[in-house]
Order: C-alpha cells, then structure tokens, then sequence
C-alpha cells in the first residue's frame, strides 16, 4: 500500500453526500472548505485521514469531510482519538470540537492530551457560546455576557485558550480565523507537519447566538490594527500602514510606533520555536491589554520532543528486541508450576 | 476422617483430608508474602486449595492497630476444594491486634501461635485491649502457643551483624518455618524464592533462611509441640498446574485472546482497588506487544479503548464499581456505534467509596441497565480464580464477532484469591476468528451479517471504506444520521436482537445434582464455591437439589426458563440484596427467592448449610 | 357531533367539539411563535387544549431542506383534552418540505394551507420532490387551499418600507390571521403580544399587526373559504388558568419548594436538550435568590449540588439521559451521606446522543439502578405539564425530610408540551418542613429519627456539630469510618428501608375505572394521557377496564400489589422496551404484559385502542 | 453569632479523636501538624470552617481536623466545594487534593474553580505517586518513572502545577514543603488571607511508594543549592552562603554569582502582584534548568479580582434591589391568564 503511488486528489474527493446541517452563514462553511483544499495537497492517502468530534455544531464537521469520521460524545474526542493515535501511529488523526466541548466538559482531556503529547491535530472551533444547544455562554466567553443561561451576565472569568494550552506544555499551539482562509489554510498546513500535538484555535463566528464575536477582528478596516500575524523570524509589525510594532521591555511587551529613530530591528522578532515556555506565554497575553493586537498564526512550535504514540510503541518495540516476541506458551508456565500424573 | 503414626521422636502424626490455616498480623509483617509461600508449598506438594487474603483498606495504617490487620487464609486437602474455609484450623497472630480481630474465626481447641514478643501494655493499648489475653485464660479453649517469636528470631541472625529493624522482618519467616513442621512440608520451595527473591541482597537470603530453618527446628526441638499434621495430595485430574488469582488470569485470558485472533490487546485503565493489578501485569507483557494506557480518569479509560478499537485493536477497560459509574455514557455510545469492546468490573463493596478492598456482587444491575436509554450489553461472569481466563477469552470473541461492548463482572474475592489451575495446552484454546471489511464495493457500515447481525468492521486505512459514525441514531444499513420514528424503533429492536440471539451460541444451563425436583440453587460469580461445597453436606442426600451455576448473565441461557421449572423451590444466594433473583423473577415469573448476605465477605459453607435447610423445611 | 348555521355573508359556521392544527415550515418561519399564539388564544378562549412542538435536532438546517422542517401541533376542544390528538384537521405547511414530513398525518378531506410562492423547482428539489404535489394531484384527497403568502404579504406591507427580508419574516402571522379566521377566534391577544414583542420596534409592530390581519380580511374576502368553524369554551372546573410547559412547571415548583422550606435553591446543570431550558428559566429568578450554576460538566453540577445541600440549600440538578448517565457516581455518595439532593432527568431518545430532541421513556431502569452497589434513591413521575409543578415540590419535601436523593423523570414531551394549568392558590402549596440539627449534646451524624429513619441535617456554620462524612462505609450512628461486615450489611439495609418506608407517605394506587375485572392498564410519566383518551373510547364500554397511573416509581404504592391481583390481564404500555413492566413482573409475579413503541413520539390513541381490543380479545 | 467574641483556640482544639490511618513517616502527618497550628491562629471560628477532599490518601485528611468536614469522591472536591461555597460564602471552605485526585482525575475541576476564581484554598498534596491504590504514576511523576504500572517506565509528559494553575489564570499560587514547618505555616497563612482561589502544591514525601522524591530538595546540605525562598519585595537570592542570585537577561532568567561586580541590585526582586502573567510562568519553568533551583512560597497573588461567590450573591442583590424579593403569587400569575368562573 505504502508503495502505490498517492492519487491526485482534489477539494471534491473530500467532500460528502451529507447534506450540511448548518446554520446559513455559520463560519463552519469556511473551516470545512478551507479543510477540505488543504487535505489534498497533504500528500496522504484519504483513506489514512481520520476525524474524531465530540458534540456540537462544529462536532459535526466529520460528516460532511470524505475521510474516516466519527462523531463521539461530548468532551471526549481527545481520549478517544489517543487509544486510536496510540494504537494505529501510521494514521493522520484529526480532532473537530467546540469551546465547549474542548474546554467545558473536555477541558481534562484537552489538557492531558497536549502535556502527553499524543500527535493528534486538534481544531477548537472558539465561537464563544454553546450553538447546539441553542445559546448558553461558554468558557471562553467573556465575563458580563448575558445568555440564554445568564440572562443578568455571567459572573465566570473566561478561559484564554492559548494560555490553557501552553499552561499544560504544548508543544504546538496556533490561531486562526474562519474567514481568513489563506491564513488558515497555511497553518492548517503547519500543524499538520508538526511532531506531537497540534493545538489551533480558530476563532469562529456564530451568526445565530453570538453574531459578531470576532467582528473587530475580522472587519476589513479594523482588522489590521487588531490583529498582528506572527511569522517565524519576522518583526512583530502590524498596523494598516504596517507602521506599528511590538517590541520587548524588561519581561513586558510594549506597542510602539515604527518611525522616529525606531525601526524594525528594535522589535521583537518572532521565534515560534523559542525555548523558553514564558515567550509563548507573553504573547498569548498581550491581546488582553488596551492597545495591544491579538496575536494569530503559530505562537509555539516546539519539535523536540517525541510523540507520545511513539514513545510508547517504541519501547514495545525495545522490550521485543531484548525478550524476543511474547510466547504464550512460556507466560502460562510462567512461575511455580507442578505436575499431576494420571 | 483422620489417622494418627507415632514417629520415632515419639511424636504424634496426624493423617487428615484438610485443613484451614491463617496467618495474620500488621500490614508491616509480610503475612501476604508468608501466606503465598505456605500456598505455592502446599500447591506443589499436590493438594488442592483455595485462599483468602484479606488485607485494609489503609496503605498501611499505625503498626500494631486495628485498622493495620492484614491477613491470609489457606484451605489446603486431599479432596477438592471450593472455599477457603469457614472456621480456621491454625491461627498464627503476630500481635494483639491481629489476635483480636480474628480469634472469633478459630475452631474451638484450635491451634494458636501467637509471638508472646508483641504483647506488652503499649501493643495492648494499640489493639484497644484492656487486659492481656495470654494471661487472662480467655483463650483457654485453644491449643495456645506463645513463642517469642522476635526474640528466637533475633537469636538465630545474631552473628550476621545485620540491623534489629532487617531481622525482626524476617520472624514472618520464622512462623513460616514453625508451620511448614506443623504440615510436614518441605521448605525447599521458599528456599529457592527466598534466594531469587533477595539475590541482590546475600545477606538477606541467608537471614530469611536461617530465620525459617529456625522456626522449623523450633518446633522440632521443643517439647511443646506433640503432635504435627499431614495432608496427603488431592487426585487432580492429570496436568500441569499452577497457582492463579483472577486478576492473574483476567490479564492472561486477554493476552491468550489477543494471540488467538491475531490483534493488538490496548487497555485503557484508571487505577482502582481491587482491579488495578490487572493493569499493573498487562503493562508487563510489553512482548506481547500490549498496549497499556493509563489514562487521567475512568472515562478516558474507556473511550481510548473504543477508540482503539474503532482502529482494530482489542479494546479492553477495567474497573471497579465507582470507576464503572463513569464508564456508563461512553459504553452507549459502544452500544450505538456498534464497536467490540470489553469492560471488566472487579466488583467492591459500595455503596460510593464503600469498601474499596471487600468483595461484593452488586453491580449486576449496574452492568445489565446502568446506562441512558436502551443500551443492551452482553453480561459475563467466572465462577472461580481460574474460570477468568476463560471468561477473559469468552468475552473477547462474543465482543468481536457480534461487534457489541461486553461486560465481565469478577470480584475482590476471585481477584485476590488463588486455587490451583490447570495450565491448558495453548493448541486447544478456542479460537477467534476476525473478519475485517476490505471490500469497497456497495459498502454500507450497518449492513449486518444475517446470522449474528453484526455490523462491519471497517477500519480506518482501508481504502474505498471512507465512511462516518457516531452517537446519534443511524439508519438502518446506510448508518447515515436519521431520526424517523421507525427507523428508530427498527435499529432499538435490531440492537437487542443482536445480544438476544448471542443465546444460541453459549451452552444451555446444566444442573449439577438432580435434574429436577424439590430445590435449585441458581448462582453466578463467585457464590459458585461455597454453594458446591454446602450441597456435598451428608444432610441433603435424601433431597432431589439441583445446582446451576450462570457464566453468563445477558444473555441468560435459553433453556433456563425449562430448567427453572422443573424444581419445586428456587433460591437465588447473592452478595447483594437480590440482583439476579429480580431478572429471574421478572423474566420467568418464578417464584425464586433470594438469601443475601452483604458484608463485604464470601458465603461459607455453614451459612448457605443453614439456609438450604430452612428453604427445604418451608412449606 | 356538528352543528351548521349560515351567517350573514352566506358562509357556513360549523359547530364542532374539537379541532387539531398543525403549523410547519421551515425553522427559520416562525413556526413555534405561530403555534403558540395559536395556542393561548384558544386558551383565553377558554378551550382545553394540549400542544405537541416538534423542532430538529439541528439548529438551522439549510432553509427548505427536510431536517429543517419544525412543526407546532394544537389540539383544542370544548371537552377535555388528554393529548396533542393523532391527526390534524388543518395543516398549514409553508414550504414543500413542510408538506412532505407532515402531510401524513392530515385527515382524509382535511383542510390543507400551503404557500405556493415556495413550491418553485428550487424549493422542490431542496425537499427531494420530483413533482409539484400541487400539480401533480397527489393532494387531491384534500381540501387545499394554495394561496401566495409571500407575495400577499410584501403587498399587505408594501408601504412600510421594510426591506423584504424583513417583510417576509412577517408571512407566518399572515397564515396566523387566516387560521384565527378559520377557527372565529379574536386577534386581540396577538395584537398585545406583537405590541409586548417588538415594543423597541415599532416598525416591526406595524408589519407583523397588517400581515396578520391582511391573512384575516383575506378569508374574509375571498370565496375561497366557504366555512369557518367554532369550538365551544370548555367546562374547565373553575379559577384562574395559564398555559404552563413541563419545564416552565418544574422551574415554577422548585421555586415554590424553596419559597415553603425557606431554603435557598441551588441549581448546578450543565446544559442539554430538552432539561436546558429549566436552567434559562431558574436563572432568571435572581428575585428568589435562585443560584444557577453552569458547571463545566455535569459532575460538576451534579456534585456542586452536593455540597450546596450540605451547606444546608435546596440542592438541584437537571440533565437528559447521557448526563444522567455521568451523575451516578455522584448519586452514589449521596445516598452515602444521606444528603437530599433532587436531581431530573428530563428523557430524550437514545442509546447514546440517540434523538436529542425526540420523546422517550427508557431512563428508568438506569434511575432505579444505575449505581454501582445497592443506593436506592426514590423515582417520581410527572403525569402532565403541570403536574411537573407538583412533582418537583413533592420531590423536595421526600428528599429533605428522609434526606435522600430523589430523581425525577420527566421527557421531552411533557418538557415542551403545554396544556391549561389552573393558578394554585400559594397559601394551599403543600408546606416543606426543615430542621436543621443545633443541638451538640451527644450529636451523632447517623442517629437515625424512629420514623423516618432520617439522619439529621447538621450544617457547617452550627457550634459544637462540627463532625466528617464521606463516600466509606459508615458505623451506625456515630457516622465513623466502619468495615466491619455486620455494620456493613446493617447500613445497606437500613438505607433501602428507609426508601422502602417511604411507601407509607405517599397516596395507595387507586385505579380509574373499574376496581377490578378485564385489564389493568399500568402507566407512568407522560403516557398517562392517550391511556385516558384511548379508555374513553366507546368500544370498551361492555368491558371493565381499571387505569392505575404511577407517579410514584420507587417506592411504589403499598397496595400495588393488591390491586394487580384484581384484574385478569394487566397491561403496561411504555415509550421504551419494557422496563416498568419488568418491575412490576418481578416485584409482584404478576403476568403483566408490555406495550412498547420507542420512536421518538407519544402513543395515539387510536395505536392504544387498537391493542387494548386486541388484549381483551387474547383467548 | 458574629458578634460572639471569638474563642481562643490551640492546635488541640484542631485534633479529632481519630486514629491517623497513614503510614509511619508519611509526609502527611506534618502537613497535618501545620494546618492544626496555623488554623488555631486564622481568628476563625472553628464551625467555620469546612474541609472538602477528594480520594486518596491525601484526601483523608478531614478526618485529622477537628473542623466540618466531607471526604467525597475521587477529583469531585473542588466542585462540591464550589457549589458550598456559592451558596454559603461565610464558610472557609478549604480542599486537600492530591497529585492525582486534583491533576488527574481531577483536573477539569480544578482548572474550571482557578478561571472562576471561586473563594477555596486548595492544598495539593504533590508526592508525585498514586499513594493510597500503591504506587502507580501520577500526573506528575517524572517521565520514564517505572511504576508498579509503568515497569518500563512511564512515556508521559509530566505537569508541572503551577504552570498549569498558571495558564488557567489562577489568580493566587504557591508552593511549600511538607518537612519545611515554618515556611509551609507562612504559606497557609498567605493562602488563607488571599480574595479567591489559592492554589498551594505541598511538595509531601511518600516514604513508601516514592520515598525520596523531593529528596535533593530537603536535604539538609542540598536544600540551600537547589531551593529559592521567594519573598515579595527581596531580590532572587539562594545558595549555602545566600552568594547566587537570578537576574533577568531579556526574556529570560540566569543565575549568576553575587559579588566581583554583580551586586544584589543587578537581581530580580520578587512580586507576587507582578500584573503580566508570564512573569509568574517564568519562576514556575526555572526549575526544569540546569542549575536553577526550585522557587518556594508565593509565586502570584493577585487580590484585585472579586471571588466568584461575591460575583454571584452580589449579581442576586442587585436584582432584588432592583425588583424586590421575588413573590410567589405574581411569578405564578406571571403572563397569560384567564379565568373559568364556576
Ligand atoms: C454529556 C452531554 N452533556 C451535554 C450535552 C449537550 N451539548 C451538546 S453540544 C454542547 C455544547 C456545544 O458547544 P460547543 O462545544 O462550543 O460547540 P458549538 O455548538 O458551539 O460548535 C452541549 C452542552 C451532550 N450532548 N452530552
Ligand atoms: C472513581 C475512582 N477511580 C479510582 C479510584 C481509586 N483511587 C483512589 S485514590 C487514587 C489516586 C490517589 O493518588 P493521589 O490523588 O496522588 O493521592 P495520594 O494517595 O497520593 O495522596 C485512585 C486512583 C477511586 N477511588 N475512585
Ligand atoms: S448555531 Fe451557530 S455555530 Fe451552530 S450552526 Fe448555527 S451558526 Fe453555526
Ligand atoms: S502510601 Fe505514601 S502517601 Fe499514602 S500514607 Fe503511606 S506514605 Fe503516605
Ligand atoms: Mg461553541
Ligand atoms: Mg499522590
């Protein structure tokens, strides 16, 4: 099989006879059809792709992909996916799951999926309320937010995803936003070459529950003054005019503007592989400040260190060189035995 | 019956069919270790047995006190064996507190060694004692043998220059040696573990020998001892045999599985007394390329097994009953999505916490109904230590072949306890086929197979086989998401169908004694033992009883509604207030009754002796 | 029975007993706002009436498509109405889709309403139609009435300057206005509403008031409609009568439970179809000190109750089948610390995600059972809508006067139907006794009161009773951590007969109909209603038939069992696979047979009817 | 009540009648002696206060305390505590956890109770081992640990606590030793006066199953090598002779020896109310360097964020000062009415 040669495939061959059962104008349409360019060019067999979802809106984003597909229970998509990753490391296995789903319920999973380091490609779909059910806010939606469930405002402090993630050591973490699709397809593309867990949010919108969540993000004009696209080995510069920039103060960040004796070589120049946890960690920050852009692309890529499904097969491996393949024979014989003559 | 030789030191030997005898002591005496040895001893020797340990609840709580007791209980003859005795023969206490807890279990003119060493006004105080029982003659009716056990024991390691803390440790072995003179066994056995054991550590071979060799030539040195015993070797039928507790062979049977159908064996576990030995020996059996995962809940547990097994693996996930609460969502989604998967319950007392380290039969009703909606799991259980081998193997090929999640349900006492067990020859394991869908043609994931209406297994890798699955309600044959109402009623009635039909591939329920008439007594799990042993009783010879005993539990076997019928009374023991007894009834509208006992201990014989005969008197 | 006048226009007036609407369309029409102004309009008319909405499981599947399509049924009547009724006597469908899933269930010559400027071949194809139904005569069979709501409406509203997607939201209060029409009911109810509604939106009041009577004055004036009908006020026993849902009921009743214990109320949930909206609603009585706490799952929630109902609160949590199904290890150490703690499983269709948003019955036996060991915790049923009211005070008075668990099992159906609930008078709310332990002379957190063998309620905060609990086994009445086996089976009995004693606090079964004879037909939950209807039915008036409803699953009713025994047959018809019955077969040994459809939907009277004849006539 | 003057209170009066059930020099027992002192001191009357643990050995530490206490359920503790706390803010509400009951089992909860911010003070008994089911790895048992479950050792990426309270925006974090009395009693008293959640990880030997883990920690000569006091307001200052300090080097730390030129000045001063979080996430990685030594006491505490049940009852006063208490008659009456006259 290794050996035939991979088929040509096109955005049509990933795509369902499902009928898509989302809202008109969600931006799952845009997460799908940017999934579905990027799986053709991966290089792997389709039938080698495998998407694991727990429940929600955007859990139900395996039906409609023409890989191997299984819509589980909610929260539980990273567990089931490591007894499958672990068991079957030659397969491409990716995770579809929600706010909620990954954060509420799943948080636990979430966590000790990404300090295992199981390689698993994990897209949260962050739309900052619970759509399935109809519009109850979720951890990431920010404090004060009446809901179907707080119709006074909630009270809860919301979970930064990011910060969750690097806080539990993983060792590949990205941003993304529905609507940019060249954007996202790109570090779909990087996540997917990582080593390990592959930990993206992609900010998505809502348009029936919480229409507009990111608008400030995504909005032509406002965009590029809040948003800064972090690329491996570039100056953090953003701004329409490109003429701001992020530079480093001690252990904190400060915005500046580019001109007047500051130039590009006084900013923080972007390394996603940094060795230090705390870079991740600033950067994953910064967008809580006035006047600090959010951050989007991979804030942390770090490849040094071995998969989990690997490190576990190979010391099956080790252990089967030293002993030799298990004998059933020998293990029931195993120990004291004695023997009954007729 | 017994017969008595007078040997050349004059001493008295006694020929007997059994005997029952019990080490106990503080968690820190090794007592676990010294009962093993006495077993393999005794095992080797030929005789049948069964063993009971029982240890706290704590780690390891305060030496000398109550809550430290741990103990471990040997019924050894040269008949067959079933429980690990009501009342014990010879009772070793190595403190007050050990004494205390289990002297009420010692028949009346047994032999008692306790170490006269342990019991001074602190020891006493520790076992909330307020006088000394050596003295107070409330032991006057047992053959009471107070040895000084740590000061003999200190005595003969003097010259290896080790410290007190190492040689008091070795006086369990003392006591070992004391009693293996007693039974007239070999000690070569314990010898040989003793060096493998502390080949690292020369000093402590020589200590532990020397301190047995002691105890050994204690017994023959002094007068006190008139009288020492023997058991002949049972007639086991011709084999190989060994020494097995359940969770041993739960662990085995799954690895024998995963040879016999070719499959990688994943386990996905969650640490729990009393089921996390077996966790703890798959991880072992790297060779055998066992995947062992442990997980950061019970939920995980189970989920990466179904996922695993949605790769093509033997998925496998095993608990005890608080765990088993957990597992509850994932396994309907086993149920929905039509994936082989099998669950082990190691059964605990409850309920919640309960009690973590004492046998139970609870979670019957658990396993065949604790789940949303209607979600039908084939439900298995071993009746001995041995059987869960073979349960372990049983369960791995209904769950593969009619692609369904299994539930075993073992228990603490089957868990830790051990009988002898005949090793099977591996070329007459049963075998289980496996049948993956290669075929892309015209592939529907929900077509079923006519006979066992199992659904493909198509995993992922498989060209042209690209398809979806999931939690929400399929339609029948496409598995396409769909919620119309008949299609819905249509797949609940296939669902159950499927584990219904299971009942045409399992043996057909065979009474043990009398095949028809006044008394049946129906039995799973662990209750099998005692339940033969009470029917041997002489008392019951003149009444038509019957025994049948249920590996398995969902599906029940199809001819169990004839059996039923053919006696005049049914009585249903259980550890539990009345599980099985419930299905019987309501199934067969059988006046069964139940006797239940729930205190966290097996049945003995005497108790189920009693109630058989009350049941018979009823009118 | 009908009675016809001619009115003035020399259109007919029909007089009829009662009347089945449906409304459906697409989910982005409106349909369950249109239904339910419908529905309080009768309702102030003064009708009996019950409602049965029926959405997707899909947020908003694409518009047009066949999983988009969401229903609103109303059944009105001058008599008394027991369910939302088999079949429609006038289906408004506003798209193809619409027509599609619901055209089966209108009578044969019924009225048919559809909106022809959706039936183009875009419309058609999105509905997976080859032909127009319109055209192609397979609509022959009934009276239809094809009219161009779209483009009537823009014309109604042409001078408001509202953009035309605006405009067309407007079209489902046109069909509104037509069926108010139809029926002779008054718009002025609806006219308040839309007033209420978009009050902010004063536009949208102009265009939603015109739509509405534009629908109106269209019947009005065109031939097309030469009868209108009219169903007579029904003789409701006397008071004050508001429309209440299932879930609107329980929310009400936990509040009033709180408001009579004078006890906080602490909801911990985690949301999911259909139990959320108790959730919204509880969350928006802060005025009542209400706490909601949205867990992060439903452990959480369910174990946050816990501990608000240590602290001495109101501890509630609401969930559907799969978070039921991770609850119980938590109901477990409930039962352990003998807390109250309600907790409501509002069914859904299953196994596993199953039908979200479909009815069914199949959580009892996991109610009942699905906890590890033995922890049995009382089950009660709502019959209705507005005994959901009831139920949940009843449950809160059980819970916290045996300080136990108590489960409720509502379903979807009774969740979202409605029905008229007449207003009690708050001062004849049943009153809900507290007593929280003070005093610290020789307090023991398990002494047991005589009668209700309660342990007392001894809250963190009280001088003097400072004491542990936990999920261990207890000693009897000190409460300390206890594995002795007598203790052990002492506290699991004691816990199952202090649910058991409960039977003495609740009402005997007292069957409707006949007292003994033909058949008993047993129901529980939300089945209650098509039994009632179906028992009226003509055909079993020679026959003596008894209907026994059980609100109370766990205890049951202390005569039960007698009553069982005085009917010949006994039936039990259950939206599941037969799990009361399986309860009832084993506790009584009665031969009571099931009837079970599982599709998602509440029985028909005629499928009852059907199978009662069928019973009476077995040999 | 609250106008009663306040008892005084010693360790006895701490002390219950129960027999301890762990074993002989088990760190527990001296975490157990510093609670019992320090709690005679918080000026809290003694019905006050509420112990909420999970399962394990750690979590039987209720019975020990003389106070109200619940051993509940494996990794429930934090919620059952949440939900006893909103509804009775007076209490003091603490849970002992362990490695495995707080980060394994545990962790949704625990990370879900730091984000809300819930009024708890949380004592992780860290052994790095399952003590009470015998020895199995843990969550933060170091990778390649061979276990009774890992006799291959383990494959898992440890967590690191603090990082993890960290990135789920813990807003008071610290850490302790079981053996270093005075300092763990400082710790709990900070803990206990901290608005919100305070999460302390209490480094506790295991003496039988982990015997040693932190021993290169508490170990009279290695102690002052491989251990930093941090002190709000003092510089990073450690070793034998109190001659190596941490200075920050951009983004990063160093250590450097004090004198010829490098004086206490060029140090890092501690702040525990240091406002960017990465700065906390810098001190909680030092560890896993070479050379670096292990940061006791308080690494945050941040007092401007309002507990969640103050959030919560706050929202509930509002909304009756607004409305009035709610009456029962008019919530029924609420709506469409009509009325069936006789
Ligand atoms: C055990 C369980 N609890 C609750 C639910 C109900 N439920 C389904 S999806 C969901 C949350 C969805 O939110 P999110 O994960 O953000 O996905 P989205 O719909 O926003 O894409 C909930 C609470 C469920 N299906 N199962
Ligand atoms: C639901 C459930 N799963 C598993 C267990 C078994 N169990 C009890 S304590 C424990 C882990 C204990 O480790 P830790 O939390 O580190 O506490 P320690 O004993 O080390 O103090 C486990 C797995 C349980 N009691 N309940
Ligand atoms: S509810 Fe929101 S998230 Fe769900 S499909 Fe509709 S728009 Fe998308
Ligand atoms: S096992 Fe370890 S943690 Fe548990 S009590 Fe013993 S020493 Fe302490
Ligand atoms: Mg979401
Ligand atoms: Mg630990």
């Amino acid at each position: 099989m290794a050996t035939e040669t991979l088929p040509v495939y096109t955005k049509k061959d990933f795509q369902t006879d499902q009928e898509i059962r989302w809202c008109p104008g969600c931006g799952d349409y845009a997460i799908l059809s940017a999934v579905q360019s990027v799986f053709a060019e991966l290089g792997v067999r389709r039938e080698n792709f495998v998407f694991i979802s727990g429940i929600g809106c955007s859990s139900r984003f395996p039906y409609y992909m023409n890989t191997f597909g299984f819509h589980t229970i909610h929260g539980r998509a990273p567990a089931i996916a490591t007894g499958l990753k672990v068991s079957r490391p030659e397969l491409d296995v990716w995770v579809v799951t929600g706010d909620g789903d990954s954060l509420s319920i799943g948080g636990n999973h979430t966590i000790h999926m990404l300090r295992r380091n199981v390689g698993l490609k994990v897209l949260l779909f962050n739309n900052r309320i619970y759509g399935l059910t109809k519009g109850q806010y979720s951890p990431t939606s920010e404090i004060g937010k009446k809901t179907k469930s707080t119709p006074f405002g909630t009270t809860d402090r919301p979970f930064n995803p990011i910060s969750l993630a690097i806080g539990a050591e993983a060792t590949f973490v990205a941003r993304s936003v529905d609507v940019f699709q060249q954007h996202l397809k790109e570090t779909l593309k990087k996540a997917s070459a990582h080593k390990g867990s592959a930990y993206i949010e992609i900010l998505q919108n809502c348009n029936i529950f919480n229409d507009g969540a990111w608008e400030d993000l995504t909005e032509k004009d406002a965009r590029s003054e809040h948003i800064i696209q972090l690329e491996h080995g570039r100056p953090l510069i953003f701004g329409k005019n490109k003429d701001k920039g992020i530079r480093m103060n001690g252990l904190d960040l400060e915005v500046v503007q580019l001109g007047n004796g500051i130039t590009e070589k006084d900013l923080l120049v972007h390394d996603e592989a940094h060795p230090r946890p705390a870079y991740a960690f600033l950067l994953a920050h910064m967008e809580e400040r006035p006047g600090f852009p959010t951050p989007i692309g991979v804030i942390r890529s770090w490849e040094n260190f071995t998969p989990y499904e690997d490190l576990i097969n190979s010391q099956i491996r080790e252990v089967q060189e030293k002993r030799g393949k298990g004998d059933l024979e020998k293990l029931l014989r195993a120990g004291d035995t004695w023997e009954v003559r007729a | 019956m017994a017969t008595t030789t007078i040997n050349a030191a004059g001493r008295k030997r006694e020929v007997l069919d059994t005997a029952v005898i019990r080490f106990c002591g503080d968690s820190g005496d090794g007592m676990q270790i010294t009962g093993s040895q006495f077993t393999n001893t005794v095992a080797l020797y030929g005789n049948d047995l069964a063993t009971l340990p029982d240890f706290p609840a704590e780690i390891r709580a305060p030496a000398g006190t109550l809550p430290g007791v741990s103990g471990f209980q040997v019924h050894f003859s040269s008949q067959d064996v079933f429980t690990p005795g009501d009342t014990v023969d010879a009772l070793i206490a190595m403190n007050p507190a050990a004494l205390k807890m289990n002297i009420a279990d010692l028949k009346p003119n047994g032999i008692l060694i306790v170490n006269l060493n342990d019991f001074g006004d602190l020891d006493l105080r520790k076992a909330q004692m307020t006088s000394n029982p050596i003295e107070d003659h409330s032991l006057d009716g047992y053959r009471l043998f107070s040895v000084e056990l740590t000061k003999l024991t200190r005595a003969a390691l003097r010259d290896l220059g080790l410290d007190n803390k190492s040689v008091d440790r070795c006086k369990n072995f003392f006591a070992l040696g004391m009693c293996y003179w007693l039974y007239n066994r070999s000690m070569e056995n314990t010898f040989r573990w003793i060096d493998a054991k502390f080949s690292k550590k020369p000093q402590l071979v020589q200590a532990n020998r020397m301190a047995m060799q002691a105890g050994y030539s204690y017994c023959e040195a002094t007068e006190a001892f008139q009288i020492s015993y023997e058991i002949p070797p049972a007639k086991l039928s011709p084999g190989v045999y060994r020494n097995i507790s359940g969770n041993t062979a739960l662990a085995m049977g799954f690895v024998a599985a995963s040879q016999k159908a070719g499959l990688p064996l994943f386990l996905g576990s969650y640490p729990i007394t009393p089921a996390s030995d077996i966790l703890h020996e798959l991880a072992a059996y790297k060779d055998f390329g066992v995947i062992t995962f442990q997980a950061e809940d019970e939920i995980a547990a189970v989920t990466s097994a179904i996922g695993a097994a949605y790769g093509g693996a033997i998925g496998l996930t095993t608990t005890s009953g608080p765990g088993m609460a957990l597992k509850t969502e994932a396994m309907g989604l086993a149920v929905a999505v039509e994936l082989p998967l099998v669950i082990c319950d190691i059964q605990r007392g409850g309920p919640s916490t309960g009690l973590p380290t004492k046998t139970e039969q609870a979670d019957l009703l658990q396993a065949l109904y604790g789940r949303n909606s209607e979600a039908p799991i084939p439900v298995l259980a071993p009746a001995t230590p041995g059987d869960c081998f073979w349960i372990a193997m049983e369960a791995t090929r209904i769950a593969i072949k009619y692609m369904v999640p299994v539930i075993i349900l073992s228990d603490g006492y089957l868990a830790n306890g051990a009988e002898p067990w005949k090793i099977p020859d591996i070329s007459q394991l049963p075998e289980i086929p496996v049948k993956f869908e290669k075929n892309p043609v015209d592939f529907k994931p929900y077509r079923r197979d006519p006979q066992t209406l199992a659904r493909p297994w198509a995993v992922p890798g498989t060209p042209g086989l690209e398809h979806r699955i999931g939690g929400l309600e399929k339609q029948d044959v496409t598995g396409n998401v769909n919620y119309e109402p008949l299609n819905h009623e249509r797949m609940v009635r296939l669902r159950a169908q499927k584990v219904e039909a299971i009942a045409q591939d399992i043996p057909d329920a065979v009474p043990v004694g009398a095949d028809s008439g006044d008394l049946l007594i129906v039995s799973w799990g662990s209750t099998s033992g005692p339940i033969t042993a009470a029917l041997r009783s002489e008392k019951f010879k003149d009444h038509k009883i019957g025994h049948v005993h249920l590996r398995y539990l969902n599906p029940l076997p199809k001819n169990l509604g004839d059996v039923l019928m053919r006696y005049d009374k049914v009585l249903v023991p259980e550890m539990n207030m009345g599980q099985l007894v419930m299905v019987l009834r309501a199934k067969y509208l059988v006046d069964a009754q139940g006797y239940n006992k729930i205190q966290g201990k097996p049945f003995k014989t005497s108790e189920l002796e009693r109630k058989i005969e009350q049941v018979l008197a009823q009118e």
